[in-house]
This record gives structure tokens, C-alpha cells and sequence, in this order.
């Protein structure tokens, strides 16, 4: 598409504008400082940090139970996937077992709350172009998954969803029955937005060849999750390095061609239903008994350091937890996948113009609360 | 021929068309939205909400046995559990309870360390006041509930 | 003497009063309607609270935009700053002043009843006979077409106007967007206009309306490409999504309205939707048969006849309305590189060659 | 849509295998966790520790040296487990190679958890850094990760930790690098462009200078703050005293 390379006879005074920290399309408290010719970006920086409370320091301080609630707040659209990956790393320090039935219900839930993260980008990215409706629909859908969690957790964002060594309780009366009805309504509501969006001209011509990276690019600039994917990079956690028991399920991971917007809406798009397939897999295989192992009053992982990479909605979430031995973790690091991913921006804005940056913030799926951590 | 087809989709503007016939459809579907204060949702059983300190339904003495769990427990050591040994029955009396609201997680840690479920986490949610002081939850409060105490219950009409 | 003043002054002003007055209801109603349609294809409600299903909401919306505070910036060119919303808002109202909405002696009945308890029956005659006074617009003048061109572009220099006197990065995105905007479009639209005037042989509007009742056909069954180009053009000049690229609130937070707030903004908010009714007039005046019901000469259909001709003017104004809202609830927006493209190297040359083939099947 | 009732029941040993339900019957190294068992099959040690990790008894830590004042964890667990301890890598063909080009810059290679890392020096950090990433046998194109440990009263304080993948092998490493206070780190943003806002954070929270990089300033935090929140010395409850008295003024400052 026109990425407007043709030189400009006039010269213009290169305008600099601040897009954010309070703006309608950033997502929450990104702050970038454009730099543009006319409409045309010559650069980007972004400034971040807005959000910052300090999640790593807290943990430090904290038990690595009580440290759980605070990871909820990292991803708080996803945070029942960053609690996982937390736990899986805990738990494997210490080698504590989940029981299966545990295993099954936290895989179920992390795919919900993949659809659901899906669902809240789409229509966040929807609406950033300019198509207001999809959003409201993405938020019926994505309402109803959070009644699942509300049933099963006690909350809808912050969930708080599993503890170590399983769950805090099992499946309340009639989660099954709320969460098949939800699957089975689900594919057409997908076709519906992809009536809305994937053959419109005007959505194409806003996503198809911007924000453009080479699958070599995107793994240089550490994108990981559907950004990479939609690069044509076949780099999928569950796939790669499966954790948790991924690898008793059948599903596919998407990959794009071209590596720009369109192609990392189209991989999304295909990832909920897959994440569909997964739910339906474990919801006909799963086992009864206890949801959660025996696991120690006081959580004490033996000296020594575990990453723990698994992928979140947004891309490799790593935890590198640090034991010396204690109560409290001697360091926990959360591998952000968008605050790595948001490098990218000033490399795949550089030469569109204004209205593409919206669409590229929005490609890459950012969460400031991840971001800033 | 499929060449055609697609030259005339796009004349014809059929992408277009799909997407109005979507919404059309829905303008005459039923409404989801929840006509919020008017009425209340119906909150899942085990939601965590505003807490609460049960007392026993039989006797109406509190539950709770000051053992102070839960204020271990708490990420942000919000709980505050004040006990007094009995002097005659050796045993621990709560003296005072309070719960800083304003900095809970909503975890559910407290309740869920709670020996005889004293502590809880209720399906009230409405805990928005207009001062910080009001956020700290005494043990009256704790035990009568936040609407009860403070605006009577008709504050969200 | 008397009956030339209420010829050219009494009954023009009740009109224009009348219209104003009715124009700024309709303005008001078509923002509710418009959060309710789109509310409904959302699956949502809508405004409920002020009055039954918030059918009090304008006027709630009015009171708060009147009480607010009124902010000027500091370093915005105050003057203008203050003008352009008028700018803005004035020709959205004129326009209206040669559109008709009905036929014309529409009034003829109700003038000769009140006129004929003050006035002797000849003055009265004479003044019924006069197409002005009992017509249903408040002027004929030959050039109307031009005149509603011309005067609706004005209202654009409010856009740039106040998108520069703001003073800031946003609003001035918004104004550059929107003059380049509106120029594009412009000649797309007077191209699309120019068929139907080759067709009817006139620039009035009200002549018009009578042509296609003469023909028996609207001119939509005739040029519905016409149509279609004025429908599209009439967005963007508009500033409906998908081409509401000045104001685009994704991207430059609320465009050239972003630094004015309380009345000045609900003066381009007005204007907006005037432009909008304007709009939809004009094309239900040029394509849509003004205020003839369906298919004006099929004899079994002349029971639609019952329907007064104000009543079908405003059933198809509200039909284009509807399709408006209707646009801008299910697509997403343009870049503003792609509408200009669209503007100049789509729009313009079918409008261009729509009007050459007419032309040539008019000269055969 | 069809394809929801294709699902299949796992195969019987290798599919029901996962992380932490190593049971104790199921084969060793089969082809679930393909990262972390691919070096079980270039050294058996590991592999064995993390087997015998589930079989063991518990870890005795975690257990008996709990809080006097909170109840004691259920006494009986039925598997005996033992806590899972650092290991010299054996018969490793990276560590090999790395020693051969670099021999006294890479000072050891341990695996924890099947997780194999290995400490490098800080002079040759950048040579092995861009060896591991164009050598063809290594190929890790993949940063996924750089951060910085802080042990307070080491001699060299600081451990810069990087995390490195390949997309070719699908192999995870770690290399540690133990960094004195005061020494700047060679800044690996020419090797891979995503190290650039990570070395940002450590400079930001940890305050280690990494010479080359292109834009070192704070990322997460203001410019103006004082003080580096992740250093083990950093005193919380102070500098947000500080911080109270001097915007709130509600609070007096300890003395």
C-alpha cells in the first residue's frame, strides 16, 4: 500500500505532538511523542513508566502467596494467564503436583481468558479504526466469560485464579453447562465480526499492508505471541516449550504471511477459535476428582532459579524466579510480552502516517499495566 | 469467472452491504445492557466483595478467634486484629478488628486462611464513600455491613 | 402596499421562523435518535434516565451545554475562536431557506382562511396566487442548487476556522484535514448534482421536484449512481464516519472541535447535524421526489396520495437519516490519504463520466 | 467448526507427561517438554535429578521451618521428594564449544530444573553473546530476556542474567554474569535490537551502566528519582516517607 516514500517538494517544519498520556486510542497511559512531517511520521518515542507501581520490588517483600493477587495487576486483561505462568514456575521448583482435574480447569480458564484478552483487543483495535460497533459486541461476548469467572473465582478482573497446587475451589454448580452454552454460540458471533470486518474494504485498506516486519525483524525486535505469528514465525509456547499439559491437546497455531496489521488480526481472530477447540477438549475429558494437590502451608522453593515461560494472550510471559531458599523470592522478573513488544512501535510507525499509528498501538495489543508493570 | 464475480462484489459493494445487514439485524434484537443502580446484578456466590465478620447465627458472638491469620496472610497487611487473653479462660478475646478497604486486594486470602470462616468476603460491592477515613472498616462496621451503617439502605435509589 | 408586506416580509418570516425553530428540534431529536439507533445496534439502550426511554435527553444535553463554562485557551486568537462556531452553524440554517417541503400553493387553504377575515378577497386572491407565499419553501429562487452549494460551503471555513484559531496541534490536524476534505468532495458532489440538473433542465429546486413529478419517475430510478455520489459525498462533507476524519476522536481526540467546550461546541455540534438534515434534504429534493409519495403517476397508488406531501418529504429525509446513522454504526473509518484518494481518483471520475454519458444519451 | 469432535485421547505415557505431574511410572525425557528435555538427551544427570527430584523425599526447608504461630503443614506426604539442587553439566557440546573459543571467560555450566545455565566473564560477555547469536551450531536469534540480581555483600554485587532461545534448536539458556558496582556491561542492543529497552529497565532499577547503548536514560521511572528501587539497599519505607513529607506533608520523617 502507499507508504507515501514519495519525497515532499515543499519543505515542512517537522511537527512534534504528544500523543498520550491521555488519549483515546493509546490504551490506557502510553504516552508518544511523534514526530511528523504533515501526517507522515518521521519518528516515535515512546515514553512509558506512567503506571509503574513497582510490581517486582513488591514481591520481594512478599510471601510467594501473597505475591499471586499482585500478578493479577501486571496483565489485568489477562490475568488469569499471568497468575498461571507464575504458579506453573513455583510449583516446579518444588515439584508439587497438580491434580489433573486442577490441571484441566486452569487450562480451560487460561483459554477463556485467552478469547476474552482476544475479544477486549478486538474491539479496542476495532474501535480505534473507527468501527464502534464490533466493540460493543466484543463486550457482550467477553461479559459472558467473565460471569464464568465471577462463578468460579469470586472476580471479574482481578481474579486471583489459581493458587499453588491447584485451585481454590472446583467448578461451581452449572459452570459446565454456562460455559457450553457459551461455546456453542460463540462461532457465529466470530463470523460476525468477521462479517463487520475481515472482507471490508474500508478494514482492509486501514490494516493490510501496515505496520509491516519480516518474521527475521520481528524476532529481533523480541516480538513474541501473535505479532510474531502473524510474521510467519512458528513460535507458540504451548507448542514450543508445552508447560502445564498443553500437550494433551490438539489445536493450531496461526500464522500469518505478511506480517502487518491485517495479518495479526486474522492470526487473533483464528486463536479464539482455536482457544474454543481446547475448552471443548477439556470440557469433554475432564477427569473428576480434587482441583487441588497437596501443596505446603508455606510456600519455600529450594535455592535456585526457574524461568518460567508460557503464553499469554499477548506473547511469552516469563516469569525468572530467583529462590534463596526463603519465604519471599529473591527476585522475581516478569517477562513483559508488550513492554518488549512496544519497542517495535517506533520501528513499524516510522513512514505511515498519524491514523496508522492508532492502528499499529492497537496491532500490538498493549496493556500499560503489563507495560509499566 | 470467480474474477468477475469479484469485480462485481466490490462495484456492488457487497462487503459493505453484509457488514449494514449485521447491524441491521441487531437493531431490532433484544438489549443487553443492565439498567445498573435500577437493577442490581445478580452476583455469583462465591463473588469477593466488601468484608464482613460473622457472628455465630445462634448466640450472636463473633466467630472470630483471633488466631490472626488472616492479617499474616494479607498481601498489604490491611487487617488489623486486636485480642486480649481472657483471664480466666486463658482463651483469646478479639478486642478490635479493623479492615482498611481502601488498599484490599480482593484477594481472598483472609478469608480463605480463616479457621471458622469469621472473615468473609461478601457479594456487597457498592464501596464507594467520599473519604478516606470511611474506607477503614472498624469491627462494627465489619459485623453490620457498610449500607446498614452509614446511609441507611435507600443511599442508591 | 399591505399585501406585498406580507407577501415578501410577514409570511417569509413566520417561515423562517417556523423553520428554525423546527430545524433546532429536529436537531435536538436527531442526536437522541441517533444514540438510540446506534445504542439498539449495539445492543444497548441508549439514554433512559432523563424522561420516558430519555426522550428529555436533548434538552438536558441543551441546559448543560448552556450552563457550562465557556474556555477560551489563552493562546488561542479569541475573535475567531469565537466566530467560527457561527460560521459554522449559520449556513447549516440558510440552506434551508430553498429547500422545499412541499408543493408549492401548499398553503393556499389555510392563508385564504385567515387572510379573508382581515383582507378584501381580490388582496387576498393576489397573495394566495403568489407561489412565495403559499408555497411550501420559503423561497423559489432560480439558482438554488448553486445557492445551497455555495452557502454550504461557507460553513466549512467554520471547520478551518476554529481548527486554527485553537491554537493547537489536534484541532489544526483537524482543520487541514477537513479543508482538504471538503474540497475533494465538493467537486465530486457538484458533479453528481450537475446530472440531475442536466435532466431537469433547471436549478431550482422546487422545478425540480415538479419535473419528476411530471416524468412519473424519481430521478433515483433514473441515476442511482447520481444518488449514490451524493449519498457518499454528503458524508464526507458532513463529516460522518466513515470519512468523519476531522473530528476522528480515535486519532486527534475530538479534531477541530477539541479545545472548545459548553455552548461554542454545541454550536458545531448543531452545525454538524443541520449539515446532516441539509443533506438528506437535498438528496430526497434532487433523487428522492422532495414531497411526491412513490411512483407519483400509477393511478392504484394513489391512495398513498392520503399521506400529506409534508409527511413523505419527512419520512424519506428521516429514511436518509437512518441510512446515516445506520453507515456510521457498522463501518470503520478511512485513512485520510485513502479518502482523498477515493475522493479524487474514484469519485470524481465516475462522477465526471456520469455526467459526459448523460449528457451524450440527453443529446441523442 | 467440525473439528471440535476430532479430539482424541492422548497417547497413554508421553502425552499425560507434564511439568508438574512428573509421575513417578512415566518415562523419563519423552518429547513433551521439548526445550528442557532435549538436554536431558545430551546429558542423563539432569534428567535423572529432575526424576529423582519427584520421587524424592519433600524438601525438609519447605516443611519443618515454619512460623511458630501458624499451623504446621500436613505432616504426611506421601512421595518423598528431593529439593531439586544445581548440576555440573556433563557432556554439554554448547559449553564445550563455548570453552574451546573462550576458555577462561565462561567459568562454569549448571543446569537447575533441566534449565541450563552458564557464567560467563564479563570481558568476553559480548564476544559470547555474539558468537552464541551467528554461530551456526548455537543460532540463538532469540533474547527472550536480560535482567539483574543483586547480591548485597558479594564482592562483584551485581549478576546480569540473559535469556536466550533459539527457533531453530528450540533450546532455552541462561547466562549469568557477574558484574562488580561501578563496572559498565557491554550493551548487547547491537546483537539484538530488543535488548534496548531491557537494559533501559536494569539501568532504571538496578543502576548498572551498559556501555554502547544508544539511549541509556530511566524508562519506568521519572527522570528525576533518586536511587534504584530494585538494589537490595533500596530503602522502601523511607523514600516514601520522604516522598509523604515532602508532597503531602502529613507525615513526619523519622529520624
Amino acid at each position: 500500500m502507499n507508504t507515501l516514500e514519495e519525497s515532499t517538494v515543499l519543505d515542512t517544519k517537522v511537527l512534534e505532538m504528544n500523543m498520550g498520556p491521555q488519549h483515546p486510542s493509546t490504551h490506557g497511559v502510553l504516552r508518544v511523542k511523534l514526530k511528523l512531517d504533515g501526517e507522515k511520521v518521521v519518528d516515535a518515542e515512546c515514553i512509558i513508566g506512567y503506571l509503574h507501581r513497582g510490581i517486582e520490588k513488591i514481591s520481594e517483600n512478599r510471601s510467594y502467596i501473597e505475591c499471586v493477587p499482585y500478578y493479577d495487576r501486571t496483565d489485568y486483561i489477562a490475568a488469569v494467564a499471568n497468575v498461571y505462568g507464575f504458579l506453573l514456575g513455583v510449583e516446579k521448583m518444588m515439584g508439587i503436583e497438580v491434580p489433573e482435574r486442577g490441571r484441566y480447569i486452569r487450562i480451560m480458564m487460561v483459554e477463556f481468558n485467552r478469547i476474552a484478552s482476544h475479544l477486549l483487543w478486538l474491539a479496542t483495535h476495532a474501535i480505534d479504526i473507527g468501527a464502534m460497533t464490533v466493540f460493543l459486541y466484543c463486550f457482550r461476548e467477553r461479559e459472558e466469560i467473565l460471569k464464568l469467572f465471577e462463578a468460579l473465582f469470586g472476580a471479574r478482573l482481578t481474579t486471583h485464579a489459581f493458587r499453588v497446587g491447584g485451585l481454590w475451589k472446583d467448578l461451581p454448580p452449572g459452570f459446565e453447562q454456562a460455559a457450553h452454552k457459551f461455546l456453542d454460540e460463540f462461532p457465529a458471533r466470530v463470523d460476525e465480526y468477521e462479517q463487520l470486518l475481515t472482507h471490508n474494504r474500508i478494514w482492509l485498506a486501514r490494516t493490510k499492508g501496515i505496520g509491516v516486519i519480516s518474521g527475521k525483524e520481528a524476532i529481533q525486535w523480541g516480538l513474541t505471541g501473535p505479532p510474531l505469528r502473524g510474521s510467519g514465525v512458528d513460535y507458540d509456547l504451548r507448542k514450543a516449550r508445552p508447560y502445564g499439559g498443553y500437550e494433551e491437546f490438539e489445536f493450531d497455531v496461526p500464522l500469518g504471511e505478511n506480517g502487518d496489521t491485517y495479518d495479526r488480526y486474522v492470526a487473533r481472530i483464528e486463536e479464539m477459535r482455536q482457544s474454543r477447540l481446547i475448552i471443548q477438549q477439556v470440557l469433554k475429558r475432564l477427569p473428576g476428582g480434587p482441583v487441588r494437590g497437596k501443596a505446603p502451608k508455606i510456600v519455600k522453593p529450594p535455592a535456585g532459579e526457574y524461568y518460567s515461560g508460557t503464553e499469554s494472550p499477548r506473547g511469552e510471559l516469563g516469569y525468572y524466579i530467583v529462590s534463596d531458599g526463603s519465604a519471599q523470592p529473591f527476585r522475581v522478573k516478569i517477562r513483559p510480552p508488550t513492554f518488549i513488544g512496544l519497542q517495535a512501535l517506533r520501528r513499524l510507525v516510522k513512514g505511515h502516517l498519524m491514523a496508522d499509528v492508532i492502528a499499529i498501538i492497537g496491532t500490538l495489543d498493549i496493556v500499560l499495566g503489563e507495560v509499566d508493570r | 469467472m470467480s474474477n468477475t464475480m469479484n469485480f462485481l462484489k466490490r462495484i456492488f459493494l457487497v462487503d459493505i452491504l453484509k457488514g449494514l445487514a449485521v447491524t441491521f439485524r441487531y437493531t431490532f434484537k433484544s438489549v443487553y445492557t443492565e439498567q445498573y443502580p435500577k437493577e442490581k446484578p445478580k452476583l455469583a456466590e462465591r463473588y469477593k466483595g466488601a468484608p464482613r465478620l460473622n457472628n455465630d447465627p445462634e448466640t450472636g458472638e463473633t466467630l472470630c478467634i483471633a488466631c490472626d491469620l488472616c492479617a499474616q496472610i494479607c498481601p498489604e497487611d490491611l487487617i488489623v486484629v486486636g485480642s486480649q487473653r481472657d483471664p480466666e479462660s486463658r482463651k483469646k478475646v478479639l478486642t478490635h478488628y479493623t479492615f482498611d478497604t481502601s488498599r484490599c486486594l480482593f484477594c481472598g486470602l483472609c478469608q480463605e486462611v480463616c479457621p471458622t470462616n469469621a472473615i468473609e468476603l461478601t457479594q456487597d460491592f457498592e464501596l464507594a464513600t467520599y473519604s478516606r477515613s470511611s474506607m477503614l472498616w472498624d469491627r462494627e462496621r465489619l459485623e453490620k455491613g457498610w449500607d446498614r451503617i452509614e446511609f441507611g439502605k435507600n443511599y442508591h435509589k | 402596499m399591505i399585501e406585498n408586506l406580507i407577501i415578501y416580509f410577514l409570511i417569509p418570516f413566520i417561515k423562517i421562523g417556523a423553520i428554525v425553530l423546527i430545524l433546532s428540534g429536529a436537531i435536538a431529536y436527531l442526536t437522541l435518535l441517533e444514540r438510540k439507533l446506534i445504542a439498539h445496534i449495539q445492543v444497548r439502550l441508549g439514554p433512559m434516565r432523563v424522561g420516558w426511554h430519555g426522550l428529555l435527553q436533548p434538552i438536558a444535553d441543551g441546559l448543560k451545554f448552556v450552563l457550562k463554562e465557556d474556555i477560551v485557551p489563552s493562546k488561542a486568537d479569541a475573535l475567531i475562536f469565537t466566530l467560527a462556531p457561527m460560521i459554522s452553524l449559520i449556513p447549516a440554517f440558510v440552506v434551508f431557506s430553498v429547500v422545499p417541503f412541499g408543493p408549492p400553493g401548499m398553503f393556499e387553504g389555510l392563508l385564504r382562511g385567515i387572510l379573508s377575515r382581515f383582507l378584501e378577497s381580490a388582496s387576498v386572491e393576489r397573495i394566495v396566487s403568489n407561489p412565495i407565499a403559499s408555497g411550501g419553501f420559503v423561497t423559489d429562487i432560480n439558482i438554488a442548487v448553486l445557492f445551497v452549494l455555495s452557502v454550504s460551503s461557507v460553513g466549512i471555513l467554520g471547520v478551518i476556522l476554529g481548527g486554527w484559531a485553537s491554537n493547537s496541534k489536534y484541532p489544526l490536524l483537524g482543520a487541514l484535514r477537513s479543508s482538504a476534505q471538503m474540497v475533494s468532495y465538493e467537486v465530486a458532489m457538484g458533479f453528481a448534482i450537475i446530472s440531475v440538473l442536466l435532466y431537469a433542465g433547471s436549478l431550482s429546486l422546487v422545478e425540480i421536484v415538479q419535473q419528476q413529478q411530471a416524468g412519473g419517475w424519481w430521478y433515483f430510478f433514473i441515476q442511482p449512481v447520481a444518488f449514490f455520489l451524493l449519498l457518499v459525498c454528503g458524508m464526507a462533507e458532513t463529516n460522518r464516519l466513515p470519512f468523519d476524519l476531522p473530528e476522528a476522536e480515535t486519532e486527534l481526540v475530538g479534531g477541530f472541535h477539541t479545545e472548545y467546550s459548553g455552548f461554542r461546541f454545541s454550536l458545531f455540534f448543531l452545525a454538524e447535524y443541520a449539515n446532516m438534515i441539509t443533506v438528506s434534504a437535498l438528496a430526497v429534493t434532487l433523487f428522492w421526489g422532495g414531497w411526491l409519495p412513490p411512483f407519483p403517476n400509477v393511478p392504484w397508488l394513489g391512495f398513498l396520495g392520503i399521506i400529506p406531501p409534508v409527511a413523505w418529504f419527512l419520512i424519506k429525509v428521516f429514511l436518509i437519516l437512518y441510512l446515516f446513522i445506520w453507515v456510521r454504526g457498522t463501518l470503520p473509518r478511512f485513512r485520510f490519504d485513502q479518502l482523498m484518494n477515493y475522493g479524487w481518483k474514484v469519485f470524481l471520475p465516475i462522477a465526471l463520466g456520469h455526467v459526459i454519458l448523460y449528457a451524450a444519451i440527453l443529446a441523442i | 467448526m467440525s473439528k471440535e469432535d476430532k479430539t482424541q485421547p492422548p497417547s497413554e505415557s508421553g502425552g499425560e507427561k507434564s511439568q508438574e505431574s512428573d509421575s513417578p511410572e512415566s518415562q523419563p525425557s519423552s518429547q513433551a517438554g521439548e526445550s528442557q528435555e532435549k538436554k536431558a538427551k545430551s546429558s542423563a544427570k539432569p534428567a535423572e535429578a529432575a526424576k529423582s527430584a519427584k520421587t524424592a523425599k519433600p524438601s525438609s526447608s519447605a516443611a519443618a521451618k515454619e512460623k511458630t504461630d501458624k499451623p504446621p503443614a500436613k505432616p504426611a506426604r506421601p512421595a518423598k521428594k528431593k529439593a531439586p539442587t544445581y548440576e555440573d553439566l556433563v557432556d554439554d557440546p554448547l559449553l564445550e564449544s563455548l570453552q574451546k573459543k573462550f576458555s577462561e571467560g565462561i567459568l562454569s555450566g549448571q543446569s537447575f530444573l533441566d534449565q541450563a545455565t552458564y557464567t560467563i566473564s564479563l570481558e568476553v560477555l559480548h564476544d559470547v553473546l555474539l558468537h552464541l547469536r551467528d554461530d551456526a551450531d548455537s543460532d540463538y536469534d532469540y533474547l527472550i530476556d536480560l535482567t539483574a540480581l543483586d547480591y548485597l555483600g558479594d564482592e562483584k554485587r551485581f549478576c546480569v542474567v540473559y535469556h536466550l532461545y533459539s527457533h531453530q534448536k528450540k533450546t532455552l539458556i541462561r547466562l549469568r554474569c557477574a558484574v562488580a558496582e561501578g563496572e559498565s556491561v557491554p550493551s548487547a542492543t547491537s546483537v539484538w535490537r530488543t535488548a534496548d529497552w531491557m537494559e533501559r529497565e536494569v539501568f532504571d532499577l538496578f543502576g548498572i551502566d551498559f556501555s554502547g547503548h544508544p539511549d541509556l536514560k530511566r524508562i519506568l521511572l521519572p527522570d528525576d528519582w533518586h536511587g534504584y528501587p530494585l538494589r537490595k539497599d533500596y530503602d522502601i519505607k523511607l523514600q516514601d516517607q520522604v516522598w509523604i513529607k515532602e508532597h503531602l506533608q502529613i507525615r513526619k520523617t523519622p529520624e
